[in-house]
């Protein structure tokens, strides 16, 4: 049992860390603002979402698991907000004043 | 070299950056920001005189002291930062610039 | 390998990586961008602090990522928030008659 | 060279990189970002120097309400004022980057010659600790041994919205704060305003109790509370309140007074000012923290609020 909790820790976190690494590679390489604004997302959500899963076994219950929990709760729910305003605001003509290039349309 | 002496000398070179942005930049804001990172440099030498003298308290690594002033600095940090944009939001009301030179920009 | 060492490692690489996403605060080309190069490097901060707090057993950890988790997002509503507002034009002279103190 | 000494020359590297951008970037915005980026950083070195409590002030105060401070005036700078500008002239560059260099590197010479043991209080702290019932040493600095630093500490706090209310328009002084106007928005930032700050709050509370014993306290949990007012005030759910109102500027003082009034009744019950009577240290603490924490975070959110409006400013103003 514990070496099957351990096994899904490392993969689990190992997956978590890969979507990082997705997400900055496509915040990187991803043409305009939309598109890398989808990487980011990627990241946000299931990067994290993943290592908080594979760190749930690993931690007393129930204050670190519930802390872990609430953890990864804010930033979905930061990250889901945020990504919509942004995803407005990088539409909006009063950006252009400090864009160096056209927004998407 | 330890990273002790590595977040000093951050620290050193942070204040010298700070320093020369408060005196070239133009406009109160950059100015603002970079007397922001001066300060942190120095809460960062600080925070590597608290770390050499720590380690005595069983799961402190830090001399709590130093410690407590940083935290201090750093809520004083935020009053001052806070003023000087309070400062500078009623120069836009009164006169639509960030800057006081009076010779330089008179043309706009 | 230890099990600490493998979070211990794995906290280094995701900060690593969300590091080099930084590139894109020098590139833009908008704030927005900028933003999303702050913002990953924060959620990568969480993980990799949550990473650290259990590898080191430190309960604070997981609080200072709790608060970095709740604080993250709050630069990036005031930037959009901010930006959806028109721009500022100078004030004309006759709105503050009396409120002129040049020196 | 060790895998840990790597790791943090690679975070010093980034830092330095970020704080170069900060002095150098074009635009306002970007070199904001690039400051709030840093202040992220800044708070994993603090967790690297074994500062907990330092790191959690640096996340709250350093990275995040700075950040929104900051925000908040570069999006209303003119827009000449972020491109193109007269550069300082040659000489003064040269000038200036010769003092800098001579000041970072003395301060670097003064790092690598620390002497060697390091001074430190430490020893002490940890044989008077016992005596106050607390568990965090910081928290014991902060409230018990350096509480004169405290004291005026929070009540630089107090000056400072005072400062920044003396900053009113002319016909503004009585009115609601007028920075944080709610922006049309929408639903979303709505609902984040609505779930976020009851779990803030819970955080917060939690950060103020914590300190006794581990890393946290006053200050990081005011902040906390700051930051979930000034979200609500932000989209809308909450109006700034008049600062003519009496229970806000009861509030402010609140903290401060109660630290004042049981320093000054320590000069009869404990010998000396400031210090508390043994059997009665930790409640008094206590006391004491919850009061500070209530009146950091209605300063902090009172900063970040800036100077009362008239409300007709609205149509008029940036």
């Amino acid at each position: 049992m514990t070496l099957a909790l351990t096994l899904f820790t490392l993969i689990a976190i190992s997956l978590g860390a890969i979507f990082f690494l997705a997400g900055t590679v496509g915040l990187l390489r991803f043409p305009d603002t939309l598109t890398r604004l989808h990487a980011l997302t990627k990241a946000d959500n299931l990067g994290l979402g993943l290592i908080v899963l594979g760190l749930l076994p690993q931690v007393d219950w129930p204050v670190g698991g519930l802390k872990l929990i609430a953890v990864w709760l804010v930033v979905l729910l930061a990250g889901a907000t945020v990504g919509q305003l942004m995803a407005k605001a990088a539409r909006s003509d009063a950006w252009n004043g400090s864009t160096d290039l056209e927004p998407p349309r | 070299m330890s990273s002790v002496t590595l977040f000093g000398l951050c620290g050193a070179a942070l204040v010298g950056l700070g320093l020369y942005g408060l005196i070239v930049l133009p406009g109160a804001l950059r100015r603002i920001i970079a007397f922001n990172l001066l300060g942190s440099g120095v809460f960062l030498l600080f925070g590597v005189i608290a770390r050499r003298g720590g380690g005595v308290i069983a799961g402190t690594g830090s001399d709590p002291v130093p410690q407590a002033l940083i935290i201090t600095g750093l809520v004083v940090a935020f009053a001052a930062t806070a003023l000087a944009v309070a400062l500078l939001r009623r120069l836009l009301q009164e006169t639509g610039r960030d800057d006081w030179d009076e010779d330089e920009r008179s043309d706009r | 390998m230890d099990i600490a060492d493998f979070l211990l490692a794995a906290a280094v690489f995701v900060l690593a990586t969300v590091a080099l996403g930084l590139t894109r605060i020098l590139r833009g080309p908008s704030d927005v961008d900028r933003m999303m190069a702050a913002q990953l490097l924060g959620t990568g901060g969480v993980a990799a602090l949550l990473l650290l707090g259990v590898a080191t057993d430190m309960n604070a950890i997981t609080d200072l990522a709790l608060v970095l988790a709740l604080l993250a997002a709050f630069a990036s509503v005031a930037l959009v928030a901010d930006a959806r507002r028109p721009e500022p034009e100078p004030v004309p002279d006759d709105a503050h008659p009396e409120g002129k103190t040049r020196t | 060279m060790s895998a840990a000494l790597i790791v943090d020359l690679g975070l010093t590297l980034l830092i330095l990189g970020l704080g170069v951008w900060t002095v150098a970037a074009r635009s306002n915005n970007g070199a904001v970002v690039g400051y709030i980026a840093y202040g992220l950083l800044v708070a994993l070195v603090w967790v690297r120097l074994a500062a907990v409590d330092v790191a959690l002030t640096e996340a709250a105060i350093g990275s995040g309400l700075t950040g929104l401070l900051l925000l908040g005036v570069a999006t209303r700078l003119p827009r000449s004022a972020r491109l193109t500008r007269p550069p300082t002239g040659l000489g003064t560059r040269l000038l200036a980057g010769f003092l800098s260099a001579a000041v970072a590197g003395g301060l670097a010479a003064v790092v690598l010659l620390l002497p060697d043991p390091a001074p430190t209080l430490a020893p002490s702290v940890a044989a008077n600790l016992p005596a106050t019932g607390l568990g965090n040493p910081v928290t014991g600095v902060l409230i018990a041994f350096r509480a004169i630093d405290t004291l005026l500490e929070s009540v630089v706090l107090v000056f400072a919205i005072i400062g920044v209310w003396s900053l009113a328009p002319k016909d503004g002084w009585g009115e609601r704060p007028g920075w944080l106007r709610p922006a049309p928005l929408g639903s979303a930032l709505t609902l984040l305003a609505q779930l976020l700050p009851p779990i803030g709050i819970l955080v917060g509370i939690h950060l103020f109790w914590t300190g006794a014993t581990a890393p946290g306290g006053a200050f990081q949990g005011g902040a906390v509370l700051a930051a979930m007012w000034v979200l609500a005030m932000i989209a809308g759910l909450a109006r700034p309140p008049a600062v003519s109102r009496r229970w806000l500027r009861l509030m402010l003082v609140a903290g401060p007074a109660l630290f004042l009034t049981v320093g000054i009744a320590g000069i009869w019950l404990a010998g000396a000012f400031l210090a508390y009577p043994v059997a009665y240290a930790k409640p008094l603490i206590l006391v004491i923290e919850a009061a500070l924490t209530l009146s950091i975070a209605a300063a902090l959110g009172l900063l970040l609020a800036g100077p009362p409006e008239h409300p007709s400013a609205a149509e008029r103003q940036p």
